[in-house]
């Protein structure tokens, strides 16, 4: 019995792990064009304070108490923005 | 006759021992990953970049992004020297420096909250490094794109098959891609939809090759396809293609390992030629130290440290995972490294029967089966391939030709259009130290049409001019040089901000040393014996094309060599600046 | 003909420009005592020089207070207009995440009082309020007419951004929608709240729009004196808010005497603004102070086609 | 928006024939193959085939602010109604 309950659990876990890594692969740049627009958006919106023109306040004080949950990565995007080398090479996907 | 599967199974042998003696040692004493220390994933989770993977799936991609058409080129051309030295070179140089390079880029930037390898070179090191850096990159992937044009061109004029079914492939990866994001297909039948429709090409190919007998027409083809991917959509050709792509490689390996191993097949070249085979630019080239121009991705490729420090360490779930991840995942390259060898060197006196005719020698070399392995490196790999499985499973030599071809060709294209992309972001970050200086200048190169023209423009002249044997060993030059960078990167993180005592750094210091040495030796080798006597050959037989890419060569190659002792100096006078600080506070 | 012109059908608002010191404040408060006799009136001065209360000889306050029987003053101070502005976000935010008050939140919201263009967002916020309200006429007595013409164009200027986030967050939520569906396997339809408040925001801008577009609902009296620099801005004037199809209901010329010049300049206006009623209002050696006084004052008023 | 689509359809139209038609002229020559200028014609097909669908169905997004937006209209004309 033993044997065989293993071989289902290899089974079962094998069928997990490549139905996952199917996902990951058909998603991943689409995944890096989303946070790259996302960032974007949040630029364009709270842009005034480093400097780039904004939309009246009237806008940006509307949507600023939805926007909370998005300012987390935000700020994560923001403290990498010097070296967005590793993000291209991801997006990329480049097989050398 | 010595049979080819012992030395696979010893290879996977050899991997798993230094994985769990040497890894665990560099795991626990070197660089000291702890379960209980956070890695980036959970300490800034922000749900997008920052998402912890499960282990293995983190391994089956970052095996996905680093092994693709590196580990082929270079094992083929090897077997010129026989298949002894190419293969300690694989089993050696990766468990040393390859896995170790990769293993210490992935802690590096995992300890530096997933920042990449160019930022972690900037702290360490200095920000000068960071832009020498940006340099080797730079210089790689106009070389890449010069080189994998070549070998496209190579193969469709060798296997026009190949031609319609890549042709005929790309269609079928945007078909796929709207199935999957647009129809809402399960990933499970778009997937088994694509791998039939490309059996399909194949077929279709194998009955109608698409023949162009002018070599520039295709070199132009295909570098007006690498300018025009470059605009597209990212996930409506890049994503779908990638996603058949790693599917093809995975199935080509594991074809490819049980037919050698199912056809008893066995060495049919001696374990070595001679020490000096006519290898790089048919110039006598000594096994050491070109034999790291040779064999680039098979056995260490700096590429991996940017790949390592991207998402694998973004989205690393604890840092005893980096072990399977990065030191594992070379030893897999490796063994795609040893499937190649292995399938060359059993079939090489055979397939060079079959193509000799097609070959064009060059004048005055001799047409033996070795210089038929550098005259065309693609035939011999994708005609060995085909005989291989054909002794195994009894498939048409022809079609298994065409698989390998097609695996080759869709990596490229995969590898062109993503690398003018990054050339041309690359291209725009060197030029910031500029912007103050020359604005105007500035302005013209920044613009982004002209950015995306010049390392095209760079690399598709030298794919006009050149050949295999000159422009593969020149971006391998460049490849190991970004490796060596991030090598010494690496030990001097663990030496002078890990603290660790120096008997235990120098296991990180002296490959990297003995690597700078060998490939600064060997571009120097490349610079004296093959790219300047073609420079002044061709300008006395007066012929333009070997001039230029001679000149061109040249002239990239010095500018390597001069980043190279830069960087040397720059290590130094760190080094020694530490050492005073050090000194003050003892 | 007389000032019974600019009465809407059933609510409006009359909205007097120019430039400073042609006269508004003195037309608005005319205008105003006229209209209190048939009509509901309230009387606003968002010109921060807040001469209104002199005029109507009331010390007026931020809240509206009635002045006499059906005419109601009231002169908003700038700054809490803003805070009030402010704070209806605030609170919103402190209701939302609670957790973050102890963040203290309203630093990062001062920081946005002193963000550009706020001035023009309050202004135009209370217009809109001030529409809202249950006065069957309004009388305002804007600043000068290079803030009034920003304000004016400040719904378009909304507009155009609204549309660009809008689209900007559909693309966002049509790629997180085919991810999540990939990821799930079945085609799932996600709602985000983000992308609906703009939706709803820019169906409010087009509302907006259109009131100001709505000769009915709102009508604009420039006021000018025969000089050539009021007279050149007020052309001006009119020709930026024609860009957004918003017309003059009528012209006002103050302080008229009936000399050469005057009639001359007369003319000229009569050819430049053709089938827009003309209300002139003849010179008055003493001050015009005090409702009693303003009301004798007003039949001397002509209005002519 | 209109315009866009409809050249993304032309291209993709045109690639499919060029495709077709370059790889029917393999048929004349004997063993098969698609020789020279008709290879031309195929490739620029398949290029073609490549960049059409972009333009043709790149918008995906579009349609989910088409929906929302339909939805908040819809919205608005029940609040109407009541």
């Amino acid at each position: 019995m033993k044997t065989k309950q293993r071989l289902k659990y290899y089974f079962k876990s094998f069928k997990f792990f490549s139905s996952e890594y199917m996902k990951m692969n058909a998603v991943q740049s689409m995944e890096n064009e989303y946070s790259q627009l996302l960032n974007v958006f949040l630029l364009l919106l709270f842009g005034n304070f480093i400097g780039l023109p904004s939309p009246p306040s009237s806008i940006t004080l509307r949507i600023l108490p939805l926007e909370i949950n998005e300012m987390k990565y935000f700020h994560s995007k923001s403290a990498r923005a010097g070296d967005a080398l590793g993000d291209l090479f991801d997006a990329f996907n480049v097989e050398i | 006759m010595i049979s080819v599967w012992i030395f696979l199974v010893i290879g996977a042998v050899w991997y798993l021992t230094f994985y769990f003696t040497y890894g665990k040692f560099l795991q626990n004493k070197v660089v000291g990953a702890e379960e209980k220390r956070l890695t980036p994933a959970h300490k800034n989770f922000d749900g997008i970049d920052y998402v912890p993977a499960n282990k293995y799936i983190l391994y089956g991609h970052h095996v996905g992004a680093i092994a693709g058409t590196g580990p082929i080129i270079g094992p083929t051309l090897a077997m010129a020297w026989g298949w002894l030295p190419a293969l300690l070179w694989i089993l050696i140089a990766n468990a040393i420096l390859g896995a170790v390079h990769d293993y210490l880029a992935l802690m590096a930037s995992v300890r530096y909250e997933g920042k990449t390898i160019a930022t972690v070179t900037g702290n360490v090191i200095s920000n000068r490094a960071k832009y020498i850096f940006l340099w080797f990159i730079l210089f790689s992937l106009i070389l890449i794109i010069a080189a994998f044009i070549i070998f496209d061109v190579s193969i469709f004029m060798l296997r026009p098959q190949v031609a319609t079914a890549i042709l005929i492939f790309m269609p079928i990866a945007i078909f796929v891609g709207v199935l999957i994001y647009k129809f809402n297909f399960a990933l499970k039948y778009a997937l088994i939809v694509g791998l039939l429709l490309i059996l399909v090409a194949i077929w279709v190919g194998y009955n109608v090759p698409l023949v162009i007998t002018d070599y520039n027409t295709w070199v132009t083809i295909l570098l007006i396809y690498g300018w025009l991917a470059g605009w597209l959509p990212l996930w409506y050709l890049l994503q779908p293609r990638d996603f058949l792509n790693v599917y093809i490689m995975w199935g080509g390996i594991i074809l490819g390992a049980i037919a050698l191993i199912i056809s008893f097949a066995s060495f049919q070249i001696p374990a070595l030629t001679s020490y000096t085979q006519p290898l790089v630019g048919y110039k006598p080239s000594p096994i050491w130290p070109v034999i790291v121009l040779v064999i680039a991705c098979g056995a260490l490729s700096g590429f991996h440290s940017l790949v390592a420090s991207g998402t694998s360490a973004r989205q690393l779930n604890s840092e005893l995972d980096a072990l399977t991840v990065g030191y594992a995942g070379m030893f897999t390259e490796g063994m795609v490294a040893l499937v190649v060898a292995f399938s060359v060197a059993s079939t090489l006196p055979q397939s060079f029967q079959m193509l000799a005719s097609k070959t064009t020698f060059p004048a005055g070399i001799p047409h033996t089966p070795y210089t038929f392995v550098i005259a065309n490196a693609l035939g011999a790999f994708t005609q060995g391939y085909g005989i291989v499985v054909h002794n195994a499973f009894g498939i048409d030599i022809i079609y298994g030709a065409i698989f390998a071809g097609l695996w080759f060709a869709t990596f490229d294209f995969a590898v062109l259009d993503t690398a003018n992309r990054l050339a041309r972001y690359a291209w725009m970050e060197i030029l910031d130290p500029i912007k103050e200086k020359f604005p105007n200048a500035h302005k013209i190169l920044y613009n982004r049409y002209v950015a995306s023209i010049i390392p095209l423009a760079i690399g598709g002249s030298l794919a006009y001019t050149s050949t295999i044997t000159y422009v593969w060993p020149a971006f391998s030059g460049a490849n190991q040089l970004l490796a060596a960078l991030a090598l010494i990167t690496t030990s001097s993180w663990i030496y002078y901000v890990l603290k660790k005592p120096l008997k235990i750094s120098l296991l990180a210091f002296i490959p990297a040393f003995f690597l700078w040495l060998t490939v600064t030796t060997a571009l120097f080798w490349y610079l004296f014996v093959v790219s300047y006597p073609m420079f002044t050959t061709g300008l006395a037989k007066h012929i333009l094309t070997t001039t230029y890419s001679g000149l061109l060569l040249t002239v990239i190659v010095i500018f390597l060599i001069i980043l190279d002792i830069l960087l040397i100096i720059e290590f130094a006078n760190i080094a020694i600046r530490r050492r005073h600080e050090n000194k003050a506070k003892a | 003909m007389d000032l019974s012109i600019l009465f809407p059908k059933e609510k409006g608002i009359i909205l007097v420009c120019g430039k400073g010191g042609v006269g508004k404040t003195t037309f608005s408060s005319l205008f105003s005592v006229y209209s209190r006799k048939n009509l509901k009136t309230l009387a606003v001065s968002i010109d921060p020089a807040h001469h209104l209360g002199d005029v109507l000889g009331y010390s007026l306050s931020h809240q509206i207070k009635e002045i006499s029987n059906n005419l109601y003053a009231a002169e908003p101070d700038m700054e809490r207009l803003i805070k009030e502005y402010i704070q209806g976000s605030i609170e919103i935010l402190k209701y939302t995440y609670k957790e973050l008050v102890a963040m203290n939140l309203d630093k990062y919201l001062d920081a946005l009082k002193e963000s550009p263009g706020i001035e023009e967002d309050t202004l135009l916020d209370y217009i809109w309020k001030l529409k809202k309200m249950d006065f069957e006429i309004t009388v305002v007595d804007t600043p000068p007419t290079s803030i009034t013409t920003r304000v004016l164009k400040l719904p378009w200027l909304q507009s155009m951004w609204v549309e660009r986030l809008i689209d900007l967050r559909g693309k966002i939520m049509g790629y997180k929608e085919t991810i999540e569906s990939i990821k799930a396997g079945k085609k799932l339809k996600l709602d985000d709240p983000i992308l609906n408040e703009l939706i709803k925001m820019s169906q409010e801008i087009e509302d907006g729009k259109k009131f100001l577009n709505n000769k009915e609902k709102v009508k604009i009296v420039g006021v000018t004196v025969a000089e050539k620099l009021p007279y050149l801005e007020l052309k001006r004037f009119r020709n930026s808010i024609m860009e957004r199809n918003i017309s003059l209901a009528a012209i006002v010329i103050n302080r008229y005497v009936d000399d050469a010049k005057n009639r001359e300049f007369l003319n000229e206006i009569n050819s430049e603004f053709i089938g827009i009623p003309k209300i002139i209002i003849p010179f008055s050696s003493e001050d015009l102070i005090g409702i009693y006084k303003l009301e004798n004052f007003i039949e001397k008023i002509r209005v002519i086609e | 928006m209109k315009a866009k689509n409809f050249a993304g359809m032309i291209m993709t139209f045109l690639g499919i024939t060029f495709m077709i038609y370059g790889f029917a002229t393999a048929f004349f020559y004997h063993p098969y193959k698609i020789y020279e200028d008709n290879a031309i014609i195929f490739i620029l097909g398949s290029y073609l085939i490549i960049a059409g669908p972009g333009f043709w169905i790149g918008e995906v997004p579009k349609e989910v602010v088409a929906r929302v937006r339909k939805e908040a209209l819809g919205a608005k004309e029940e609040v109407k109604k009541e």
